[in-house]
């Protein structure tokens, strides 16, 4: 089982979360984040003092999957989440050791 | 905590006590005479001459009860919201508290011995009114109580009470400078001494029949022109606030960390709030709904119409964008300047006055600031003591007599003189504001502290005064 | 739920069709006379004794008129932020739908027959007022149609808005103690029943002319003091809001979970904007713009700024540290408190009734409830039952001849048969209120169903009753 | 940016300066006369026939102060949350911006300008008013400089101010079509020009003595009722919005992703703040505390009433749940039906158009935009255009001249040629407003650009035409 | 060391959080989330404009464990954030390498 | 690659963010999170209905670095985010199997 995060921009969520559907994938979770990397933030004036806002609202987009959607789950995220400016974000991947579904206690790839 | 709450307590009961004790023990003599001529922010424009004990009239009772609202909605929703929208998120509660503190004490405070100190006959040498009416001893609810000068067609109570809604107000205002800083008790003791022993004085001196600087005293060597308190309200109190920023420090993390507005809606919200309510403080100082009342009306919103656009041009060319805060501010700039002329001043004078207050206080904010460090949170002096102060001199020169009445002309009339009568007039209150909130200042510090402990600061006021949280929108 | 919805505006409908049959059948002998004198909450004190027909008068007309927007302003964005606040934020939208469906249903069910039950001459032995008044039917755009006593000098048509207002706010205060749990339909035929059923023949009772508990209606054996409604508004709603609080049971996981409110600011702003509109409620209860005016808007500010100082001050020893919800209950409390008697009372009595206030709805909301255990979400029976009873009993106390007019006067001035009175009056509003509203959430529980479901009152009611959110700030 | 905001400024100052240039020229003849009659919102149904110059009634002062406040208050906090709670949160201080800069912009144009082209008599063939009072040239703080149509008993000045209002609030409306996409520098230009070209001139034919639309213009060949503004405020608004929305072109994602409204709090306190406002915009027409403002206000708030009940009713039926947003929908359109029928018809036909305006409206915001798919963002076309259009005509129809004044009656009294008159009032308003409206763009478009660039929209106007976030409420 | 990151009900935290601290589990931490797996979300109607919302509110609840708690703690938050509906949540177990407690530099099972 | 998540005092974000960009980490990602360990909440009164609110307001801050750098960045947050007191936070330190640069789609350290 592989845990994907990806941080990408907030209107591009929509466009993702429905092409992540498209291919099968069945559950999502998101959260709200802010970020920075070669993309840097704006100047923010408040009665003259001026402050550098480094840290851009993002969405957090987390998907676990069996090792066999794996690649299939990061090209879908890529392709849609990309605008080509700076501040498309990133993609994070890492292995689970155990999935439970709660409201059953189902383990592993059927608990996905 | 507790210790310092019972100090606190017994401090302002003792100090009221022996006041009251002064006043109940002069009762026998008080039977409120009609006095001497006075006049206040009221009727300044409007006082009838003839000594003829008038009847209520409806609808100037009915505007002055309007007005009475509107000022107290500027303390809370429209002050609470404006200030409260500038400090961060966890000291939101900490300014509404604020407010809604005031709107009780110093109501109270004003009926038991506030009204009495402000508009009773001078004692001490006209340095404060007296203590004769005391617990609202003998303010009728018909005309007539009153001095001549202050001779109007409602109620005396109603004066009373809208004068009150001034009492709440001023001390709030500095609360701006302060903010997320001061802890709550020291806040309560402030404000009830600062109420009393600044306030108190400087009103009677400027709009009490037999005031010093009342402009209608014909007694007065310096009278001034202060139609709704530019002097009164908004200089000492934003003189005041300078003090309080200096002397309490700067906020931790002050020029370190980013301490941007939290909520900017609601400093707008609060803004327009007070431009609404600002027709009650100005165009309701006439005290009657009538021409000086209109003319109020009108040049205030112009001024506050100017204002805005002065300081929010400021911004666009000197940065490329306009901001809402920038507009806010330039608002309630306008609004401020204009207090003191708003019944005295054509429309046009109103437009000018706003745009010298966008300019003025746009530069007290930013670069008299930044340049001298202190950290006055949310620009109480930079709006309310630079504007109220710019208000205060520039009445005297572009008072329309005309508009004002015979003799109120400034020096765009030629009576350069009236000038001199405002500076003066501005000069002792703003002398009286320093001396006195300095050793407030000092008496309030050694008695229960100044500031928040450094833990309670970070932790915010809301949770280590009050022990609530403003926003929980996570459930 | 499609089915619900229809059932419940048949019953609706079926119950209008009714009333207005019979009351159509009686038109023909409906040309409203002169009735015999009544008097209502407006210008109990001032009732001219003289027959003849009086003129319009501008300036009371513009307080009525400004009075009247004030107390709609009460009910939202006043009560509605009040309330809105306190609860969780999935529930914030149900809160104020509520309020604004209460604004268009009231209204239009006060036009159609609400006014005539209440302000007709009594029919069914003096339970409720007749039906002559249908549909408006002969309320004129001038003064003059309306009994002696409620002889105004503004339009008829106006004191019957600004009574509509009244008939708006009342079911609305009640929504406190269902708050979050109550299904959307059950609340709209809840409150249809509840204002006409209820609220129109205790205000009979109190306000019209022929009255049973009218003051001013020589004929009542136990004439009652009630300037602005601490029974008819206040006490009925917060007894029918504790049984309601009972009948529908406890919020999910009330008492294991935390339902901290979930926005302050909100509570606060509410508070305030009730304080502002308070004075159109008791200031406007006079029905001009007078001394009785003047002296209600002094009594109710007083009220208010000592119940905040109580509440906040019984916390701050208590606990060591005032909060800002409790300085806002104190100020509703007093205000609660203060509303029968505003205009029968001195500043200073009005600052007593505020301590009290504080007292009393201090501990009905924290000791009572706790002991009790009942889920009262937002205190409606805390605040507004027990300080509506308060106030109605301390009324006849403090009822000040001097301001309330002859034979007003209260215990203190030796009338103790006046708190007799109260006693009366109140005690049978309850009793009419504890029983009707029994019945009638029998009824609408039979017909609908009460509560929400389970996964609704989870899901929170702005989405399961409405399909919204009220705060989507994250995008 | 800086280049275009110079351009921006050049033009419009030349644009000024021409005009004044034009005017100044003339001063000399400018003295005011007493004009021939003409008729305003103000007074339609209460002007004197008496020549006689009246005095000023301080009842009716008292009320057209506090309208004049109600109807600021209505542009902000009103309007400005009832718009900013439905944008994204990313936009929420561009919406709140318009509406301060509104208040700044338009009250100095007006002063400077526009009053006189409004309210001066006719030149250029009865297109708009003339010079003559050009910054505010002869404008009185006394009653009775007015034509005889519109002589009131309140100061020329309070006329002047409160028609002011109408000046700011009615671009103000506009700005819910171009919302979360037009450049601000274009939004400046844009407003401040149809106000002047646009607004000016219809307002004159309906409102002006020798206004060719207006009623009470004897020489006028189809007088039209227009009470508030039903065809000059909204109609004319609510057509060019939607000319701007489809000019402007759809937001960018608009139809594929969600844009749900951002916090539905505001919009309902927005709503509640334009429902209590509103009083002053309708009930203020009257011009005076009599018995038109009463009607006027009771007709209002019942519209308010069933149009809140007629739309949340409609999707409680369609789709089986009411919602708030359907609900202050309902509320606004039914104001803005009544409008122009305010001071003119009985309650009974105010709860008719309230629920008229509800299904028309309804219909316009759901089945006609998704039919034609136009990005009307806030809906101003569906609820102002339309809910104006069909106030504009069903005036024609429930004027009663019992209410209204003889000769004032509609449709239903026997009287088509009201109707009308009131369809060539409205569309010839309604061709002037969309051919101005397109060259206004068009010049806008070519000055500065009309929309923000695709980034700027991306990253919202808040960050990208102000430099500031509405909410920080993370730290 | 393990990390539990369990995707919860609101109502449920508070239950969670009180038997979490009876088996001795002595931190966590909570976020707040949106997601969506075979519970979907509802329709949201605002003018006549339709929108699916998807994703559905939810709380991350983060517990770092010494290996032995592991099943414990999995096992208390399984059986009392379940109410057998569907949307009770899930459960994600993953390895750390490396936990320091940063007041006192503390690094491993004495940190957490 | 390695992830560190760690959760610190709200009002060491700035310094901590200085700190970091010093040493030359060029990206990070931050979030609001409520946690308690040693420090526990405090009790909140509404009405005489006391809470106690166990979780406290804290920041998530998630740096993606390459092995090499762990050891500095992880010390770098310990020094700045420190002041002694209990509430400090905590460091997690975990292995991501993949990074990807989703605007060039990059992969491993190049996509930091
Ligand atoms: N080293 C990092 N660790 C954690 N998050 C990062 C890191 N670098 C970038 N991010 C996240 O990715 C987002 C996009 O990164 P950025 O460098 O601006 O864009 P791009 O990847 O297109 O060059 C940032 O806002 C931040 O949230
Ligand atoms: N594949 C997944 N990746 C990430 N989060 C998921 C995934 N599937 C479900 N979730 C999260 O778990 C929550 C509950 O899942 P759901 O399938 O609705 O319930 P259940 O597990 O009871 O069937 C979702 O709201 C989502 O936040
Ligand atoms: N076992 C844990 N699992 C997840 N997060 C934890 C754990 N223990 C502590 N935390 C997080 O670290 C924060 C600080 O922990 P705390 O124990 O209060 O301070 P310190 O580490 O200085 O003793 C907590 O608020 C919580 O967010």
């Amino acid at each position: 089982m592989k845990k994907i995060e990806a941080i990408i921009r907030h209107y591009k969520l929509e466009e993702v979360k429905n092409a992540l559907t498209e291919i099968g994938i069945q559950g999502m979770t998101v959260s709200e984040v802010r970020g920075f990397g070669r993309q840097r933030g704006h100047k923010e004036t408040y009665r003259g003092a001026e402050y550098t806002v480094d840290f851009l609202p993002k969405v957090k987009l987390e998907v676990i999957v069996d090792d066999g959607d794996l690649q299939k789950a990061i090209d879908t995220i890529t392709s849609h989440a990309r605008t080509g400016q700076i501040g498309d974000g990133k993609i994070f991947v890492s292995t689970l050791d155990e999935v439970i579904r709660i409201r059953t206690g189902e383990q592993g790839g059927g608990a996905v | 905590m507790k210790t310092q709450v019972i100090a606190c307590w017994i401090v302002t009961s003792m100090l009221l006590l022996v006041i009251s004790g002064v006043s109940f023990s002069q009762e026998p003599a008080a039977v409120p005479p009609v006095e001497a001529p006075m006049v206040g922010p009221v009727a300044q424009s409007a006082a009838p001459a003839a000594a003829a004990i008038p009847e209520i009239n409806s609808g100037d009772t009915a505007w002055m009860l309007v007005s009475s609202a509107l000022v107290l909605m500027m303390t809370a929703p429209g002050l609470a919201l404006f200030y409260g929208g500038l400090v961060r998120k966890k000291n939101i509660l900490g300014v509404m508290m604020q407010c809604i503190i005031l709107m009780g004490l110093m109501s109270t405070l004003w009926v038991i011995v506030g009204y009495s100190l402000t508009f009773d006959s001078s004692i001490a040498g006209g340095f404060v009114g007296g203590f004769n009416k005391v617990m609202l001893n003998g303010v009728r609810v018909s005309p007539g109580g009153l001095t001549e000068i202050h001779r109007l067609t409602i109620p005396d109570l109603l004066f009373m009470v809208y004068q009150m809604m001034f009492f709440v107000i001023t001390p709030g205002l500095i609360c701006g400078a302060f903010a997320e800083r001061m802890k709550f008790s020291a806040m309560v003791l402030f404000c009830s001494l600062w109420g009393l022993l600044i306030y108190c004085p400087v009103a009677h001196w400027v709009w009490a029949g037999d005031g010093m600087f009342n402009h209608a005293n014909a007694a007065a060597k310096f009278g001034a022109l202060d139609f709704a308190g530019g002097t009164v309200v908004h200089l000492i109190s934003g003189i005041s606030a300078l003090l309080c920023a200096i002397m309490l420090g700067k906020r931790l993390g002050f020029g370190q960390e980013p301490m941007p507005p939290h909520n900017l809606t609601y400093t707008f919200i609060g803004a327009t709030m007070l431009w609404v309510g600002w027709f009650g403080f100005n165009a309701g100082s006439a005290g009657a709904a009538n021409a000086a009342a209109v003319s109020a009306f009108v040049a205030t919103h112009m001024a506050a119409a100017t204002g805005t656009l002065t300081w929010a041009g400021i911004e666009w060319f000197k940065r490329g964008k306009p901001s809402i805060l920038g507009a806010c501010s330039g608002c309630v700039a306008g609004l401020v300047c204009v207090t003191p002329a708003a019944g005295y001043v054509t429309p046009s004078s109103g437009m000018i006055l706003g745009v010298v207050a966008g300019i003025v206080c746009y530069f007290a904010c930013t670069t008299i600031k930044s340049k001298f460090g202190y950290d006055d949170s949310l620009d109480a002096f930079g709006v309310h003591g630079v504007g109220g102060l710019a208000g205060a001199l520039l009445t005297g020169v572009f008072s329309s007599a005309e508009i004002a009445g015979e003799g109120k002309g400034g020096v765009i009339e030629g009576n350069s003189q009236q000038l001199i009568n405002q500076v003066v007039a501005a000069g002792t209150s703003l002398v009286l504001a320093v001396v006195g909130t300095f050793i407030i200042l000092k008496v309030v510090d050694a008695l229960v502290g100044l500031r928040a402990s450094q833990e309670d600061e970070i932790q915010g006021l809301d949770l280590s005064q009050h022990g609530e949280e403003g926003y929980i929108i996570s459930y």
